[in-house]
């Protein structure tokens, strides 16, 4: 266990060096000038000149990497070249509020998708599952910015039980903002509930028809006392590397719902900021969501690791 | 000034933000507003015919606008906006949100009102001296910054000093070039301050208003750190700022002008997606909007207790087609186009009939100048294929994302002709990136479309975009005659001479065809008219809260 | 238990039969439709009518029109090809680049796996975002673009299942027969690991070939898709979102389109999917 | 026999029955009219191969069939109660008071994510026990199972306990009731042979202590002989032969069961001195419809009248029945051998023609150690094979002898020492070595559905050997060397038997004409009937062309029936080495000692040795590694140093303290069938 995150944790930084080099050169061939983006166009070619040199645009691409890499490994993040204010509070705060509607999402999500994914392995074959199933997969397969339009016409401007914006008043209330939170989440959750309640109940299925559980029924029991004793366990532990792969969904899923729901989270700020080349906001953005990424792909291995006794005892080699 | 090209520019969608980027919220070169008081009688004729337009709740609010019973004190206005795109900066800013932040907390020595009136602000009164080469300004009296620093002649040079500095960032050189450089501003008194031209203007005192929105009066020592220090004159005090969420701004108690503000502050909130702007309006969230979007107006009007403001201005989306280079450089060709478009029709599509037909000349019929005898081009098919002459056109049309809508219009009105046009949307920063003196796209593309927000004097469109050699002249027109009318224009003294010299301009325009102008547009802003009054639609989205109240 | 006392349970479930018919339908329908929708659509989907902006549904315009007067219907039915003019070429490009991809980590194993599964990550973790919002920028809004981001972005996802299917063949005794006579590793790569891997690979294609519609719209509605006016699902959805509440047909339509065809392939994929995994 | 108050007789009775399974083409029959009875402290033995029904019918004891199956006629009866009529909650009481069940895998019949303790306390609970009560019963129970410090195995995982251990677990489960019916469906299989031989010891010990009726359910006719008292031979879903287990050892009266006997090689029986008798085709299908008798097609007996009429079940002697119509012609069935007379163990070498001559070295390994991560599995291995020559490499799983041999082939991970080919170096990884190195040594690997590519003919699968190979028959000529059918040639591999498949694989290893063949327990996933027939083919092959092999296997009879030379391996050294006769017969290393004794043993006879629960992969000490289990052990010595290498009779090395007369031997003439006395020495449960 201990081998097996040293490694996984010796090849992330390797992994984000990759990606920074990516995201630099990426950054270059996007045309357009930061300068020119400051200023507008109406200012003079002389003046967008002056201000590149005074953003030290004009030194060479490798040196201005390297200044980069040097400033972002000790801390010194620099500030939004297009804002102005330190990348670091930017950033992160971005990421708190994006993580708050994962977390939220998250929450939503587990056990509505486990309580499916149950049900409808545990009834397998069934129409319940049939049902179950269906839908799962018919919500999962709904971009969710069809979803979140949706929601937003019934909830918030119909309805009106629901605020249209994500962003709560400042300094709102925990309560508020997840009010505010609600709906993004939701659509989040629509997309994401059918896939882990697929792999819910692919596990349960073989969890009820697995010898063991097979066994309990020789033994007497019932198949609910099988379901809660034996099969409830044995079908969440695989389950926790699809919340896994939800999770990194998620990430992904957010790009859309905060700009529908006008959320400033991390997502629409890196996409801001790669469209308007403010390098060390994308970068940090980038890097953050890598590690944000990777320590969830992590956190899914080490928790299906922990979970799962085989494993954690060293049964089976990771 | 420019009203529905500027929530279009500067409110995007979320894909034009994406396609954009920050570039693309550009009000443009369109922002300097120079716009004599005799356009106002024409405003205020097409004012009421929106009004009548816009029902009971537009009476209503037209004349809560212009005359406020008894103005309720307290309350806070929510105001929805795009987050502005580069650091709020005086001396730099040029987009809708960042303009309206800065005008909350701090003034200019003139404001611009909404029908183009100056207004005194900082400066009670002006003179022109030696013909109009030398300006006095006379400051208001007993005028304290936030801080309490009194405003003093000093500081009035020290903010112009700023935006004259050839080595700075300021914004506003271009406006202040061939009229007033550094060095110009001296102080007369400790109440007076003296502007010494390079050559003689009338209009200047529009350069040093709010037309000229770069043109606060900040302290002396202003070091471009406006968010986190942000001292003013202005109504409102900024309590904080976060550049993805929003501001906070108090009710300013030193503020000169008595008993007002009647809020006790605004909340302002930033949306980065219009659509999420519009729900918060509707649901609700928010009380009005800083930029409205023109195409909206209509849809607007008719929901519940939003009301809609709507003003007239001079912007416009050039179609500019390069003259210098095949197929444009026939004369024909360039007519042939004119002739089929509909216009009436972009009008409705792209602004909701908010704007006037344009003639393809730069004198909008706002303008006092403009000449009246010039008969309206409209569609006209047969002439089309007459010019064209049998020719098979076809060509590429080059612009950036606020101009998505007027591209794919035009196309499909030419595809109904049989001209082809091949969309080349660019991202803004690549649109308006690189050299403007070899190839930066939205002047050396074959055909582009560029949006220009309104300018006061047809002159400031004339000279730097269809004059020869002028900077922003992205078809490359060339044409002695104009160029020779345009300076006799600038020289004239008399009405009679200049509207000369504007119908010489129109009619080479019109004739030559290096812009097509379809549509001026107009301006909207749309507010909960249950809960404020006070609230008003300005040509260049500037905003104005200090009369506001709730209802 | 073994297989022969015990014949496999279900051999047809009726349950695919079922949602394989519906799914082969609703795609069959509209790969029909984005062959034929010049014949089936009543207007033509590019045609602007100043004078009918936001008809409602009604006799005139089954689905209403939009900001422009296009018939909305139209627009529908024509939007069905670029989304298939996306999807397949992105799923193929995937399928293959990854299947070689997860094939040569796979068959190779240590430094090589090592350094193809880092590189993965890395793409992995490179935002696709970026990737659109560069190459768009670069070379202008087209097909081409979106089925590139899609393909790279898949890639891994691809490889890793491709990888994952041959390190479990690789252990077995034919491939350690075939190192044995000394088969060069093209050969056991192509020749005796590929046709055992065929159902990993057959699987990724039909799961990879619903994303790549979900990603397609995605990426339009952000904008990063479709040339501009163009009929697309995802980018009409994002293009009339601002009426959504004058005229919500010009969203429904586009957003239920979009629903019907990933909905339709999702069960297509997961019936292909059960057939295939029981075999 | 005993009665239950209405009459019917107590213990188990099945009655007529038919199991059938739905199918895409319709109903199958699994298992046809088939009845029998067990008294209470009865042990029935149902033997047969895969495929006749063996599996089914322990289903149907329990009435837990897959949702596809039914019975479609016929009853199961315990003690009087009908089984098949019960109401759903009755079942289940039944289950929970009347039923153990203990299958082939126990591993996968405990929850991997709950420790032992729980589970059997669960169990416990559902039988009304109280919380704390459970909790203290579980340690009483696991001690009943004779396994070793309960308290620490009820705090474990199922899989922190080796093979033994979890079926221990699970017996004891099995009998927390005291249960009416136990059945036991294959308890042994995949279990090393000391191992299985302490299970059976286990089940002999329980099944006079609980009185039930037992049903054991196997494949290992020896097995089944050596523990049951009755027997009932399966084929093709109908019982074909039942009696009393010595009575159908010894003198079987269907040709099945005969031919099943003649294809067990026997401990110390050489290919030299007998062919083994394989059986040809393979059974049929479930749902297969056969009109006459199921055995017909494979019998060397059958005429028109088996093809046409299925035989009825007659009696043939004592409680001894048997379905066929030519019973009476089979007296002696096995013709080859007399079942009734001991093979004795040779040890006179000259037997093993080529052990006796010392053939010109082709392999040598000297020092060769292999680890995988930090275990050592290879430690410091030397071993040569002569030309022409076969050494059986025996050793319980986790021994490392398959590492070794792969180290032979050239595959798996990298170590140190040397493997010299006639004299020259081979090259540790395959990659390094030539193509004429890389012909010279092939492998048969174990799993027949592995070794062969799943989407290729057995033609290309041939003709790619022959292509790298540098072969230079074709095809057919190959396969036909392997007694292949030519119309094989075009299937692919899922339509093969497992028993063609290894021919196919052993073709393929001949393809290029191999100096060395590495044989990974080739049948060990094979019936008894196949595994008889590859053997054969691979003795065959051998005489034919000369060829040396390395044959791996756990069985010590399989090894000791093909090799010329045994190795014995025990955790990564090689502890015996020599001469298969001499080998086998002793003297010998204790651990060899404890091999035969285990494959040979009587049951309920005490244990030489007790069986020390030794977890595997548990770091060795500085001593003999075999010194924790060995009985005769010499403390102070045999835990704290490493035994010498000793040499006995020239060519014979044992590594081991004890002195080469005090190593142990078997005297008693090595068996197999019936223990004698078996019977007689079971107590009456009826009494």
């Amino acid at each position: 266990m201990r081998r097996f995150l040293l490694r996984r944790l010796a090849a992330t930084p390797l992994t984000l060096l990759a990606v920074s080099v990516l995201v630099f050169t990426a950054t270059e061939l996007i045309p357009g000038d930061v300068a020119r983006t400051i200023l507008g166009r109406e200012a003079s070619d002389a003046t967008v000149a002056r201000l590149r040199i005074q953003l030290g645009l004009d030194r060479p691409v490798a040196t201005r990497y390297a200044d980069w890499l040097e400033g972002f490994v000790t801390g010194r993040w620099g500030d939004s070249t297009l804002l102005r204010v330190p990348v670091r509070d930017l950033v992160l705060t971005r990421l708190g509020d994006s993580l708050l509607l994962g977390a939220l999402a998250f929450v939503l999500l587990v056990p509505v998708a486990l309580t499916l994914g149950l049900v409808a392995g545990v009834n397998h074959d069934h129409p319940v599952d049939r049902i179950l199933s269906v839908s799962g997969l018919t919500l999962g397969a709904i971009p969710e910015f069809v979803t979140g339009v949706i929601l937003l016409v019934v909830f918030a401007v119909k309805l009106r039980w629901f605020p249209a914006s994500a962003q709560a008043p400042e300094g709102a209330a925990l309560a508020t903002r997840l009010g505010h939170l609600l709906l993004p989440a939701l659509s989040l959750v629509l997309l994401c509930t059918g896939y882990v309640a697929r792999h819910v109940r692919a596990s349960t299925v073989a969890a009820v028809e697995s010898p063991y559980a097979r066994a309990t029924e020789l033994r007497g029991f019932t198949r609910g006392q099988m379901v809660r004793r034996h099969v409830l366990r044995n079908s969440t532990i695989p389950a926790t590397s699809a919340l896994g792969v939800q999770l990194q969904f998620l990430l992904g899923g957010l790009v859309a719902v905060e700009l529908l729901f006008n959320y400033p989270g991390i997502g629409a700020l890196l996409l801001q900021s790669a469209t308007e080349k403010d390098l060390p906001t994308l970068q940090a953005s980038a890097m953050v969501l890598g590690v944000l990424y990777m320590l969830i792909v992590l956190a899914a291995d080490v928790a299906y690791r922990l979970l799962d006794p085989r494993i954690r005892l060293g049964a089976v080699a990771s | 000034m420019s009203a529905p090209s500027e929530r279009k520019i500067v409110g995007l969608s979320a894909r034009d933000q994406l396609d954009g980027g920050v570039l693309s919220r550009l009000p443009g070169p369109s922002r300097r507003l120079f716009l004599s008081g005799a356009g106002a009688a024409a405003l205020t004729g097409l004012l009421a015919a929106c009004a009548g337009e816009s029902g009971t709740s537009g009476a209503v609010r037209s004349s809560a606008a212009t005359a406020p019973a008894a103005p309720k004190r307290g309350g806070i206005l929510r105001a929805g906006s795009p987050p502005p795109p580069t650091a709020v900066d005086p001396l730099t800013m040029y987009d809708g949100s960042a303009i309206a932040i800065v005008q909350l907390v701090a003034d200019y020595l003139i404001w611009l009102d909404k029908d183009f009136k100056l207004v005194p602000r900082l400066a009670e009164k002006w003179t022109a001296e030696e013909g109009g080469k030398r300006w006095a300004f006379s400051l208001r009296q007993g005028v304290t910054f936030s801080d309490g620093t009194p405003l003093d002649a000093e500081t009035v040079k020290a903010s112009f000093d700023r935006l004259l500095d050839p080595d700075g960032k300021s914004a506003a050189l271009s406006a202040f070039d061939t009229v007033l450089a550094a060095g110009g501003v001296s102080v007369r008194d400790a109440s007076t301050v003296v502007f010494t031209l390079e050559r003689s203007f009338s209009d200047f005192p529009y350069l040093v208003s709010a037309g000229n929105y770069n043109a606060l009066i900040l302290k002396k020592d202003y070091k471009g750190d406006f968010t986190k220090k942000p001292i003013g004159t202005g109504p409102f005090l900024l309590e904080s700022y976060d550049p993805s969420a929003g501001a906070t701004l108090t009710r300013n108690p030193k503020y000169w002008e008595p008993g007002k503000p009647y809020l006790d502050g605004v909340q302002i909130k930033f949306y980065a997606d219009d659509q999420a702007d519009l729900l918060a309006l509707q649901s609700g969230e928010i009380d009005t909007q800083i930029l409205s979007r023109p195409a909206l107006a209509g849809p607007l009007k008719g929901l519940g207790d939003i009301v809609v403001d709507q003003v007239a201005g001079t912007g416009l989306t050039a179609f500019t087609l390069r003259v210098d280079k095949a197929p444009f450089d026939r004369k024909e060709v360039r007519q042939a186009i004119a002739y089929a478009l509909d216009r009436p029709g972009v009008n409705t599509t792209v602004y909701d009939g908010v704007g006037a037909l344009g003639n393809d000349h730069l004198l909008a019929s706002l303008f006092p100048v403009a000449p009246k005898d010039i008969p309206q081009r409209a569609k006209d098919p047969a002439k089309v294929a007459t010019l064209l002459g049998g020719q098979k056109l076809s060509f590429a049309l080059t612009y950036d994302p606020p101009s998505k809508d007027y591209a794919l219009t035009i196309q499909n009105q030419l595809k109904q002709v049989g001209i082809e046009v091949t969309l080349d949307q660019r991202t803004s920063a690549d649109f308006y990136g690189g050299d403007q003196a070899k190839d930066t796209p939205w002047l050396f593309s074959d055909a582009n479309l560029v949006g220009w927000a309104g300018r006061a004097v047809p002159s400031q469109f004339i000279i730097p975009m269809v004059k020869s050699g002028g900077v922003w002249n992205g078809s490359k027109y060339a044409n002695p005659t104009l160029d020779a009318a345009a300076k006799t224009y600038d020289s004239a003294t008399t009405d009679e001479e200049r509207k000369a010299q504007a119908e010489i301009i129109a009619k080479a325009l019109n004739e030559d065809v290096p812009v097509i102008i379809t549509v001026w547009s107009g301006a909207i802003r749309a507010y909960n008219g249950k809960r404020f009054t006070g609230i008003t639609a300005h040509p260049a989205s500037y905003v104005d809260f200090s009369s506001v109240s709730r209802l | 238990m073994n297989a022969v006392t015990l014949p496999v349970r279900h051999a047809t479930r009726p349950r695919f039969r079922v949602a394989l018919g519906v799914g082969v339908v609703i795609v069959v329908f509209w790969a029909v439709v984005a062959v034929l929708w010049p014949h089936l659509a009543p207007y033509d989907p590019e045609l602007q009518d100043p004078l009918h902006r936001f008809v409602p549904p009604g006799a005139g315009h089954l689905l209403g029109t939009d900001q422009f007067g296009r018939d909305t219907l139209s627009r529908m039915l024509a939007g069905a090809r670029p989304v298939l003019q996306v999807a397949p070429p992105a799923t193929a490009l995937a399928v293959i680049a990854g299947t070689l991809v997860g094939l040569i980590a796979g068959t190779h194993g240590g430094l090589v796996d090592e350094i193809v599964m880092r590189v993965l990550d890395a793409v992995v973790v490179f935002p696709a975002i970026i990737a659109a919002v560069l190459l768009v920028a670069l070379s202008g809004r087209s097909v081409t673009i979106l089925v590139l981001v899609i393909a790279g972005s898949f890639v891994p996802i691809v490889a890793r299942s491709v990888r994952a299917a041959t390190l479990v063949e690789r252990e077995k005794a034919y491939v350690e027969a075939a190192r044995l006579r000394g088969e060069p590793s093209w050969s056991l790569m192509l020749r005796e690991i590929l046709p055992n891997v065929v159902t990993t690979v057959l699987v990724e294609a039909t799961s990879r070939f619903g994303d790549a519609i979900f990603a397609a719209a995605t990426l339009s509605f952000l904008g990063l898709g479709q040339p501009p006016g163009s009929p697309d699902w995802g980018a009409s959805v994002s293009d009339n979102r601002l009426w959504l509440q004058l005229a919500p047909w010009t969203v429904l339509a586009p957003a239920l389109a979009i629903a019907s065809l990933v909905v339709g392939m999702a069960l297509v994929a997961d019936s292909l999917r059960g057939r295939w995994e029981a075999s | 026999m005993t009665t239950t108050p209405d009459g019917s007789a107590a213990g188990l009775t099945v009655e007529g029955l038919t199991v059938a399974y739905r199918t895409a083409r319709g109903e199958a029959a699994a298992v046809t009219g088939m009845s029998f009875h067990v008294a209470p402290g009865e042990t029935y033995g149902l033997v047969g191969e895969s495929g006749c029904g063996k599996t089914t019918l322990s289903r149907a004891l329990g009435r837990h069939l897959p949702p596809n199956g039914a019975v479609t006629s016929g009853r199961v009866r315990l003690d009087g109660v009908d089984v098949l009529d019960l109401a759903p909650a009755d079942l289940r009481k039944w289950r929970a008071t009347s039923l153990a069940v203990v299958h082939q895998d126990a591993g996968s019949s405990l929850d991997p994510t709950m420790r032992v303790g729980p589970q059997l306390a669960e169990i416990l609970r559902l039988r009304g026990l109280s919380r704390a009560g459970a909790r203290e019963e579980v340690p009483r129970m696991l001690a009943r199972v004779r396994l070793p410090d309960p308290a620490s195995i009820a705090r474990r995982y199922p899989h922190q306990l080796s093979g033994g251990q979890q079926q221990r677990v699970v017996i004891a489960a099995a009998l927390t009731a005291r249960p009416r019916l136990l059945v036991l469906d294959e308890p042994t299989t995949g279990l090393d042979a000391t191992v299985e031989r302490e299970i059976l010891d286990l089940i002999w010990m329980l099944r006079a202590e609980i009185g039930a009726a037992v049903v054991l359910i196997s494949h290992d006719l020896g097995l089944v002989g050596r523990l049951c008292d009755r027997v009932g031979v399966l084929y093709g879903g109908h019982l074909v032969e039942e009696g009393n287990a010595r009575d159908v050892l010894a003198a079987p009266r269907h040709p099945y069961t005969s031919a099943l006997l003649a294809a067990v090689p026997r401990l110390g029986e050489s290919r030299h001195a007998r062919r083994l008798a394989a059986i040809s085709g393979h059974p049929p299908a479930a749902g297969e419809n056969v009109a006459g008798c199921p055995f017909a097609p494979r019998c060397a007996l059958a005429d028109g009248l088996c093809a046409r009429t299925l035989p009825r079940l007659e009696a043939a002697g004592t409680r001894h029945e048997v379905r066929c119509h030519h019973s009476d012609r089979l007296y002696h069935p096995s013709s080859a051998v007399d079942v009734q007379t001991p093979a004795r163990l040779r040890d006179d070498p000259g037997l093993s023609p080529t052990a006796a001559d010392p053939a010109p070295e082709l392999l040598q390994i000297r020092g060769l150690t292999r680890k995988y991560g930090r275990t050592t599995v290879v430690d410091d291995v030397s071993l040569s094979i002569g030309h022409g020559q076969v050494l059986g490499l025996v050793g319980e799983s986790g021994s490392g002898k398959t590492t070794l041999a792969r180290a032979v082939a050239g595959l798996g991970p990298r170590g140190t020492g040397t493997i010299s080919l006639d004299g020259h170096a081979l090259p540790a990884s395959l990659r390094r070595r030539d193509a004429r190195t890389r012909r010279r040594v092939q492998m048969v690997f174990q799993s027949p559905d592995a070794s062969l590519n799943p989407s290729h003919t057995v033609r290309t699968i041939l003709a790619r050997a022959l292509h790298t190979l540098r072969g230079s028959v074709s095809p057919q000529e190959l396969a036909a060397r392997a007694d292949l059918d030519g119309h094989l040639l075009d299937s692919r591999p899922d339509r093969l038997s497992g028993g063609q498949k290894q021919r196919v694989a052993i073709a393929r290893a001949f393809a290029g004409e191999p100096d060395l063949v590495v044989c990974d327990e080739p049948v060990s996933a094979l019936d008894v009937s196949v595994q008889a027939g590859v053997l054969q083919l691979l003795s065959d092959q051998q005489r034919a062309t000369g060829t040396s092999y390395l044959f791996i296997s756990h069985d010590l009879a399989v090894v000791g029936y093909l090799a010329d030379r045994v190795a014995v391996m025990y955790r990564g050294q090689i502890v015996d080495e020599g001469p298969a006769g001499r080998v086998l017969q002793g003297p010998h290393h204790p651990y060899t000692a404890s091999l035969v004794a285990a494959s040979l043993a009587r049951l309920g006879e005490p244990t030489e040795q007790d069986t020390g629960m030794v977890q595997p992969g548990r770091p060795t000490g500085p001593g003999c590694r075999f010194a924790p289990r060995c009985p005769r052990r010499i403390d102070g010595l045999c835990d704290s140093e490493n035994p010498p290498v000793r040499t006995e009779g020239g060519d014979h090395t044992v590594r081991c303290h004890l002195g080469i007369g005090d190593l142990p031997r078997r005297a008693v003439p090595v068996t197999i069938g019936v223990a004698p006395g078996a019977t007689e020495e079971k107590e009456d449960p009826s009494a």
